[in-house]
């Protein structure tokens, strides 16, 4: 099976077949022996054939893998090469539309008033958590529509902030 | 005797562990979030004591004593923070006939005013910063302080705090025009436009002196930390011994921090902050009436466990030892584990901890107030747990704490760790260069980590390819839900924290 | 210096740790059901050696040497058991060009000898059990040594071994008879009639020094071991220092084991093993030219890593201290964390760990071999990790170790941990009091444990009925499918272990 | 929801009812209101309403219950009191049948013959884990009529290793 992957900006042609009770996978002109083997509930154990060994932690989100191994968290892109539309859906973070609480929290002060020109950047209100205060900033330029919290209000993950029109 | 722990997190085990060692039957309380926290599962009982704002719960004096009447808890221990260092609780909980594992009232309240303590440690022959210990009527009685203390020093709003309403002067030049600025700062800010003068400390380190004395006047000091590595005035990493500390500035810093104590007619463990300069001259800064955070360093280098001599001080035992038998072995070093992302300017990491695998082996301490299963709740103070390592000597407890990093897992949430790991390997670290600006100096070099080698590159790419290929073909892999990394992900670059 | 270690579980992940701490990368090498053990996972690298069985896996010369040379090892530790003292390897690595970390072949093969060990021990004027060191002709022979030693003593095969061919005489009438039963015993056991005799040791306890000297010529010791309890002849629990050696003992016990490490030219470290009779006489019993399990507890009471020392020792440091700068601090005490069964007169547990959570907090110390989720395999010694606390005082290390065990955690497999928790509540323990006939003596009335007070029962029941409660509300809950309680419930009564 | 509870040969009435947001749980005359809460992946923290707290990890297979809390392990089963059967099925423990593997292990060596009468408690076959030699016993009188494995044969829990016809 052939991918894409993408780490730190780089992209590179990658190729997985089961080969024994390993694996072979090529990442660009280089081919390795590779076995995996899961060692707990959270751990897997990936060995090079030459000994190399990675006690690692793996994560997936869609196409987005986080792997943490020897005290590193790396993040890879895998996309498949055959299909048509890839990556940038996802990294629509510099738009407006609605602004999310990345964290729980609770609402400090709103920094503008509804109906506000604002740019990207600017600060929208103040979220505290964990005896810190976090100004939640403009993603883009644009007009703040509507809050749809208060001071005071506690939030979860993923409430719904406000709204910015770009 | 059974002990109410009134605190929270790796503190309330800590001292619950030291109960629990010595026969007490221990009491927790709650807020409403804390329900499932580490030291409600290690408590023999728990007690709710109100919703998730700390005033209202951890704070609340009249709850905590009712929860202690409730179980039949005969003693209270106080931890660090909340009600540590609150005179009225102290009092209230002696009137309540609850023994209260601290000082006296008078102590902590003594220590408490800034300028009280002040004045009785100069009368008792402790050094303090030198200044002005009044507001000035005019430019020119901070001009003959500043000639006489000599420059570099600060002129500070006496109704100031937080970093607001003082500014440090070089040189006799800008004395008048400092001294205005702060002036009409003083009085916008505080509405008081009274200032004072103390000289300014340059590149300072921050040297605490451990104390223990019983109700008995016995009062013994126990080594000195160093704590100079701070965050935001947040305590970082510390370590006992400190690496510039002979073992007669020991014996002098020790002497003060004696004297300081008794001159509050101090009892239980309590702590002597010091600032001292580059010559080796040292500063009364404040005290501490309470256990510290980085107490551990002390207990593993001194062979003291100083939560167990709370107790015993408490129950009115004469200390066990005199200062001639305690002597320091090897050296420890503490990293504090917050929930903070180091990627993210430290931004706050709560959440759910989906798992959790901490360092053991030789050497390696574990404070832990957190789990694998456990959701971090927003409504605290972000420390998870302590690691501390200890070794014969620094660079062998350098090497240790390396390693114990290295094997430290917490998935789910962001922390301190790599920050730590990168200060390990740092050569002006290593070799106990810093002061108390070394930290804010080290975190632009730190983003400039190199990348990963090859191998690393390497293994994450090939588990992330192996794992997808393998689902493709068998679609039975789970998706992760609510990672840190998809917040993260998602979030990145639309938020900045202060605290 | 890369370094391959020749062992697995606890004590390889325990040389990992001490490597990774002074920079050195590991290998390590693995059986094939061995591929996910904590070793494995711990390693840089990591070589397999062979199918289950040890004989043709991690007793393989030929493949651990070829493993050394496809990873570019330069050195090799063989931790305790399997090929630790075996005088072959040591020279196979050395002609292969690797260090071998431990003594030199020539050491390893005379303390290897019963006979030359105790020949050269007696010629260095190390105390060794008084006994005939040669097969009798007649009982005569037996008869005037046993009159000269005194009663009781033991006819031994001289082929014998594993607690066969041995019988106890208590006075003199019985000798006659006693002499031929061994005698005709030793003819069918072992094909050979040849018996001698030894003084037999009343009441004995098990005390062992230990040792660290390197290739310069320099010895020291490191003060003694208590290894009295037993089960089986499998050490259960140890501690530094025995609670009955005086300084003025372990100064002898500690100049007798440099002199016999002396009289074989050792280097690294080694454990010389005593028998000690009640009158604080000590014998010589045996001399491991290894790393001990134990180690531990003399590393928090000395303060020295053995395992870095041999380390610096096999690249050809000399000691960095002498013998007058090594002094005792506090008291450690060691739990070897076993799969058994206390339950069931200890049968073997192996199986899925479901579940596992180690205990922290001041003064302890995990030297774990295997996690939650991991599947302890059938093929090998039952040991799992090992808990070591420390503590200022023996008092207080029980405490801590009590404190510990109740932290600690494994679902899944059945372990010896509550056996350890009886032992710390036991008076004859709490006191000192105790011989190798300890552990035996003990297992019966551990079986008459009180039973569970109310609440613990209340909760049980409740906390059984809530859960098939709302189960049966939900349909929700999942089923346990392997549990070793499952398997308990299913075989009770069905098998009887022993070694 | 009511039970009968059984621990230690002792049998009691347990009655379960939700009562806000924990449990009123009567064991016998005795009532307590009780609050249960999931505390990570496999631990749950009981508290009874006067404060007494117990971490406890729990386990279940059918009727019965492994609970372990404050260092010991309890034994529990409940039965529904409206049921029929109850109880005793499963302890057929004491009958004839096929005998199996309780552990992975080694057969080192079988002890009788096929065809050969045996009491109840004599040795069967030695099977080797973890260094220590397992003597499998009868469970019953009978006559082992036959066995699955031989000297040196491995197995795996559960694997049928004689038949013994009672």
């Amino acid at each position: 099976m052939k991918f894409v992957a993408r780490h730190e900006g780089n992209e590179v042609a990658v190729e997985v077949e089961r080969h024994g009770s390993g694996y072979q996978v090529t990442i660009g002109d280089r081919r390795m022996d590779i076995d995996l083997i899961e060692a707990g509930h959270f751990v897997h154990s990936l060995r090079f054939d030459d000994g190399r060994q990675f006690a690692l932690v793996h994560e997936r989100d869609g196409d987005r893998h986080r792997v943490t191994l020897g005290g590193r968290t790396l993040h890879v892109e895998l996309f498949n090469p055959l299909a048509l539309k890839r990556g940038g859906s996802d990294d629509a973070a510099g738009e407006g539309g609605t602004i999310r609480a990345m964290m729980p929290g609770r609402v400090v002060r709103l920094l503008v008033s509804p109906g506000e020109a604002v740019c990207r950047g600017a600060g929208l209100l103040i979220l505290e958590a964990m005896k810190m205060e976090n100004e939640i900033v403009a993603p883009a330029d644009g007009i703040l529509s509507e809050f749809f919290v208060k001071p005071g209000d506690t939030v979860e993950v993923g409430a719904e902030l406000a709204h910015l029109e770009s | 005797m059974k002990v109410l722990v009134a605190n929270r997190g790796e503190i309330a085990v800590r001292i619950m562990r030291a109960c629990r060692e010595m026969g007490f039957p221990t009491v927790a309380i709650y807020s409403q979030p804390d329900r499932a926290a580490m030291h409600v599962l290690y408590a023999d009982e728990a007690m709710p004591v109100g919703p998730a704002p700390s005033r209202d719960s951890y704070l609340r004096i009249d709850r905590i004593i009712e929860a202690a009447r409730r179980t039949g808890a005969e003693a209270v221990h106080p931890g660090y923070g909340f009600l540590a260092e609150n005179a009225v609780f102290a009092r209230q909980c002696a009137e309540a006939g609850l023994i209260f594992i601290g000082p006296s009232p008078a102590s902590i309240e003594a220590m408490g005013s800034k300028t009280e303590s002040r004045q009785r440690m100069q009368a008792a022959g402790v050094p303090v910063v030198p200044g002005l210990s009044e507001a000035v009527k005019s430019v020119d009685e901070i001009a003959t302080f500043a000639r006489q203390a000599g420059f570099p020093i600060m002129i500070k709003a006496s109704a100031g705090g937080g970093g607001k309403g003082m500014r440090l002067v070089e040189r006799e030049a800008d004395l008048a025009g400092a001294y205005d600025r702060v002036r009409s700062e003083a009085l916008s800010f505080f509405g008081d436009d009274a200032v004072y003068a103390e000289k300014f400390i340059l590149s300072p380190r921050h040297i605490e002196v451990q104390i223990l004395g019983d109700q008995h006047g016995n009062l013994v000091y126990i080594g000195e930390r160093e704590c100079t590595l701070q965050r935001r005035n947040q305590k970082v990493i510390e370590e006992c011994p400190s690496p510039v500390v002979t073992p007669e500035l020991r014996r002098q810093l020790g002497e003060t921090a004696v004297r300081a104590g008794a001159a509050v007619d101090y009892y239980s463990a309590g702590t002597i902050e010091f600032l001292m300069d580059p010559s080796d001259r040292f500063y009364f800064l404040e005290m501490n009436t309470r256990l510290q955070v980085e107490h551990p360093v002390t207990e593993m280098v001194w062979g003291v466990d100083l939560v167990k001599e709370q107790l015993r001080i408490a129950m009115g035992q004469r200390l066990s030892f005199v200062q001639e038998q305690l002597a320091p072995s090897g050296h420890a070093i503490e990293c504090r584990v917050y929930a903070e992302d180091p990627s993210r300017n430290f931004a706050p990491s709560p959440g759910l901890i989906r798992f959790m695998s901490l360092p053991h082996g030789p050497g390696v301490r574990n404070d832990d107030g957190v789990y694998g299963g456990y959701t971090v709740p927003v409504y605290y103070d972000p420390m998870l747990s302590k690691l501390i390592c200890h070794a014969a000597t620094r660079d062998e407890a350098i090497g240790r704490m390396k390693r114990a990093l290295q094997e430290y897992r917490i998935e789910g949430i962001e922390t301190s760790i790599p920050f730590y790991s990168w200060i390990m390997d740092d050569g002006d670290f290593q070799a106990g260069r810093f002061d108390t600006g070394y930290i804010d100096r080290i975190i632009p070099r730190m983003k400039e980590d190199p990348p990963a080698v090859e191998s690393v590159t390497d293994a994450a790419i090939a588990v992330a390819a192996i794992l997808a290929f393998e689902e493709s073909q068998r679609i039975r892999l789970p998706e992760v839900t609510d990672s840190a990394w998809k917040r993260a992900g998602r979030t990145e670059g639309t938020g900045r924290w202060r605290e």
